[in-house]
């Protein structure tokens, strides 16, 4: 748990002690090793997490909060211990944290519910919009945090403005943007296409002087660095399980707890209610309250093994890690001709990730050269477009790392960048016969 | 290499760099817009014909080199064939690029275009490859 | 697949093999066998259902619909092929299964589309409604198919008016409620309290005759019966997999084609749109529209290997030994002095489950004595408090059973009943000393 | 069974089929209606007081027997008690009964109300000895 003040990189011993609880990288493509450089999109998941929910299904799988039996009062436990875990993970307390599919629907979660509260003249005005108050987001934002919000401002008459971000991408203009009729401000916490942090000391202090809630879509900083929701005083966050070593189909959302408290309730359903007549409803305090129906109890045990074998390795190494990756990744790219690499410059803090585009190919092109060499990256708009359009460009391609990721990997990835500059011969110009 | 050679041969690759129809100019009716979904990419193309006779496909839009070559290949095929070819063969173009390497477009009927062969052993690349003729049938449609 | 005509029950050692699947099954509770009779809130999950989560993690696993590298496709197409496997089993085509994760959410989808459908005048007239429809619902209904159509009524001025229920639990009023008025009918497939069927064909029939639409609750029907919903002929219904061998986080929906399509999305995110720009956004059609972020991607293909278990056993053998299962406990507990069995009386059709009441002593009081030896029993209100209040009573204790339940368990848990009557001496009456 | 026998004690079943205090007839303004959300069960509960001793606690409602017990050892425990000394109590009350065993209550100061102490290994029973507590708790905050 304790951070390692060296912040050293793993040596070779650690980093083949990680890669063998992860047997997919022992895969072959296509003739090739497999070399995952996906792991933006979904990291992959380490044996012990498998084991840890095998071991807790086998042997003590049961409905939670519901069930009177021995059984059920052991897997609540275990199912409250590893929200506990997970909150502790990232600076929050176990009712602070709400269980979720993903971030999306944390996003949305939020989202709803404040449309839902803005209807309700008695609800919190904390957590209530009209007309004139504005939402602002920033240009580089996922999808997932930003339709949830378009939605929003649709639904409540308030107005959606958002933070420009420079050619390098960075976010601007937050003195001018960020105003008094500013209620929420949602942005990333780390860019999943530039792989650079978001100023959020700025925003946060900048929301609070207008009195403005914040939310962070943390989903690439979570898994890449020592993170405290408590300490950087978000109001609202939300990250994935599958992309920190943990499965697909659960992710949480924070939220301070008053606030939380202020929000009316998301799904409705089993297990979040006090009393329930043929004709409404009333409903248990957070996190109950958002969390309708049977949970996602053997992945949440799952995660809280993740967030364990994190802790083990120590975040700051974890971080120190992806900082050195994400830095040879965009010193690689920036030395092959024709490519233009997206994102903070050289020196400048990022995860190991870096997106880059090469001039005159499409990304999918470059990704299938690639591919065929084994090497897995993402191309496309890495459900960014605006930031895409913003950038000039339809598509990128993008390396995205892990734990488990080698510096030898990044090289193979860089070669393999630069047979496919070779290969469709770079800076080869359309010329258009009609 | 060669599995990429065979995808990116120099056909595809010649049409993808300098694409035939390349350029919206008629007004015919006859138009669509594609995207496609999981890259964003997109399409706009219009077929100018006589009720009998394809006369032109013209498009613009922007995507990867297997699309931009579907799209040039495409336009090049169609160019003054009859508009009743136009459905069978996209519903064959539609069947081989699905089948997985299982079946070859038929070089008597797709010419050049048979350089799309390559394309249905990637599932990943079927949409890039079909963005263009599903605008077609969209455009034929309307 | 094919059913078998016999419908026979499974020989003790079909039971022997099947139980082998679950090595939860041979826990000791208190120096007692675990004796688990809780599968109506969670059933548990056979070893199979683990490998094929855990071989997938372990050589395919990747974000699906997103990638262009090998992984992603292998992925996506083990994720597509679960769809489409889940939507066999049930009679549905694959495009029109959406991912859940659990059927409380399915219900909260249809409820949350058609509330926002209803707000666009130049939405699809099925799925919009206005002051002066009606919404039905039973009166037995969980909570997770009442409360959102409770928040659907008083969203859209619509009325939320119910089918009442007999002393026996049968469904009644359907020619009655069901009227000119209505626009949407809402009812429990098989009763998660009663155990008992609800009169589809009729209630169906009686909703297309008026023009409403049907929605299934199909949590307790498709673990333990052969459903076809295209047969049946309702428009939605919805069940859970961690009800039917599956994992915990999964459930679908399902919707005929043109009623998904016409329903606008539910959540906003990842993966569901064509373009984004900043001010909105076009969206896919289903059922990709309904499944923002990345999906519970390892649990798809993990609900499908419990269905292909399901499958191998044949379900109208698994529903003859439900039945039989069902019968035996009702009768039973019939039999034990001062205990109400709730729900269909002797000879007609039950899931293999039964809901009692022991009279003067609480349910939990019941269920703590079962508990002390092993039993696991659901006690409570089973998320149906209208019922409960319908029938007279605060509470119940439910004995719910799955494929790996055997006759042998039913006797035991017979015992612990007759136990529990003695040792608290039933028909105590409270004598109040104020 | 010994477990059994411990937690439902001779004491605990009579007192919750014979409740002492069940029944509210006063008005007092100290009152308080709370619900255990796991069972539904529920309880409303008033305290009679002059500002210095506990005159009586009155309840009524439903729940298993524990929560019956509890609430009427509750209301036998605090008649005719100091005020100043309910606090206490409930705050002393709630760490044994959360203790998994671990604290029992004293007799000194709890009398009959031991005989709860079994409920303290039973995670799942917390909420129903704590149910007429809280309402206590809350009544006189009111
Ligand atoms: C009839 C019925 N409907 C709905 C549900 C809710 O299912 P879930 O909690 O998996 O969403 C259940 C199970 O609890 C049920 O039995
Ligand atoms: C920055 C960011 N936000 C949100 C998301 C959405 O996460 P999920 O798909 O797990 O909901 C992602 C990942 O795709 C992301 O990288
Ligand atoms: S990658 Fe977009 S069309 Fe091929
Ligand atoms: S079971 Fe409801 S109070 Fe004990």
């Amino acid at each position: 748990m304790l951070p390692n003040p060296a912040q050293t990189d793993f040596s070779s011993d650690e980093l083949d002690a990680i890669r063998a609880q992860f047997p997919i990288l022992t895969e072959r493509v296509n003739g090739h090793p497999l070399v995952y450089l996906d792991s933006g999109a979904t990291a992959q998941r380490p044996q012990r997490v498998l084991d840890a929910e095998r071991d807790f299904v086998l042997r003590r799988n049961s409905a939670v909060h519901r069930g009177a039996h021995w059984l059920a009062a052991e897997a609540t436990e275990e199912f409250e211990d590893a929200r506990a875990t997970v909150a502790r993970f990232v600076g929050a307390r176990p009712e602070e944290l709400v269980w979720t599919s993903n971030a999306t629907e944390g996003v949305n979660l939020v989202a709803q519910s404040i449309a839902e509260a803005s209807l309700d003249p008695a609800a919190d005005p904390r957590v209530r919009l009209a007309p004139g108050d504005e939402i602002v987001v920033t240009e580089l934002e996922h999808h997932a945090n930003l339709l949830p919000w378009q939605r929003l401002a649709r639904r409540t008459g308030a107005t959606l403005r958002y933070l420009p971000v420079s050619d390098e991408g960075e976010v601007e203009g937050i003195d001018e943007v960020i105003g008094e009729r500013t209620r929420l401000v949602a942005f990333s916490h780390a860019s999943n296409v530039l792989g650079g942090y978001s100023p959020v000391e700025r925003i946060v202090a900048r929301a609070r002087s207008v009195g403005a809630l914040t939310f962070l879509d943390s989903c690439q900083a979570v898994p890449h660095a020592p993170v405290d929701f408590g300490a950087l005083g978000v109001d609202f966050a939300v990250f994935s399980g599958h992309k920190m070593l943990g499965p697909t189909g659960i992710g949480a959302l924070y939220g301070r707890f008053e606030l939380l408290d202020a929000l009316p309730p998301y799904l409705l359903g089993g297990s979040m209610i006090t009393t329930v007549t043929m004709d409404g409803a009333e409903y248990l305090p957070p996190p109950q309250r958002f969390e309708a129906g049977t949970q996602r109890i053997s992945q949440a045990i799952a995660l809280a093994e993740a967030v364990r074998f994190l802790d083990e390795l120590g975040m700051e190494r974890v971080a120190a890690h992806g900082e050195r990756l994400g830095a040879r990744l965009a010193e690689g790219l920036a030395g092959i001709p024709g490519v233009r690499v997206l994102g903070p410059g050289p020196g400048a803090p990022r995860i190991g990730l870096a997106s880059f585009v090469l001039e005159g190919v499409h990304a999918h092109d470059v990704g299938h050269v690639l591919d065929e060499r084994g090497i897995a990256i993402r191309v496309g708009h890495h459900c960014a477009q605006p930031l895409h359009r913003r950038l000039g460009i339809a598509a990128s391609a993008r390396a995205s790392t892990s734990v488990y990721s080698t510096h030898a990997e990044i090289d193979v990835f860089l070669e393999g960048v630069a047979e496919a500059a070779e290969f469709f011969g770079v800076a080869g110009t359309r010329e258009v016969l009609a | 290499m060669s599995d990429l050679r065979h995808l990116y041969q120099e056909l595809i690759l010649d049409h993808s760099r300098s694409p035939h129809g390349f350029g919206l100019s008629t007004d015919s009716p006859h138009r669509s817009h594609q995207v496609n979904p999981t890259c964003g990419d997109e399409i706009a193309l219009a077929v100018v014909h006589d009720g009998t006779t394809v006369e032109s496909v013209q498009w613009e839009g922007q995507g990867c080199a297997i699309s931009q070559a579907s799209a040039s290949l495409l336009s090049t095929l169609l160019e003054r064939r009859p508009l009743a070819d136009v459905e069978p063969l996209v519903a064959e173009f539609r069947e081989a690029i699905q089948s997985r390497g299982t079946i070859e477009l038929d070089e008597e009927r797709f010419g050049d275009a048979i350089a799309l062969n390559g394309v249905s052993k990637y599932v990943a690349r079927v949409k890039c490859a079909m963005l263009a003729w599903v605008a077609l049938e969209d455009a034929l449609d309307s």
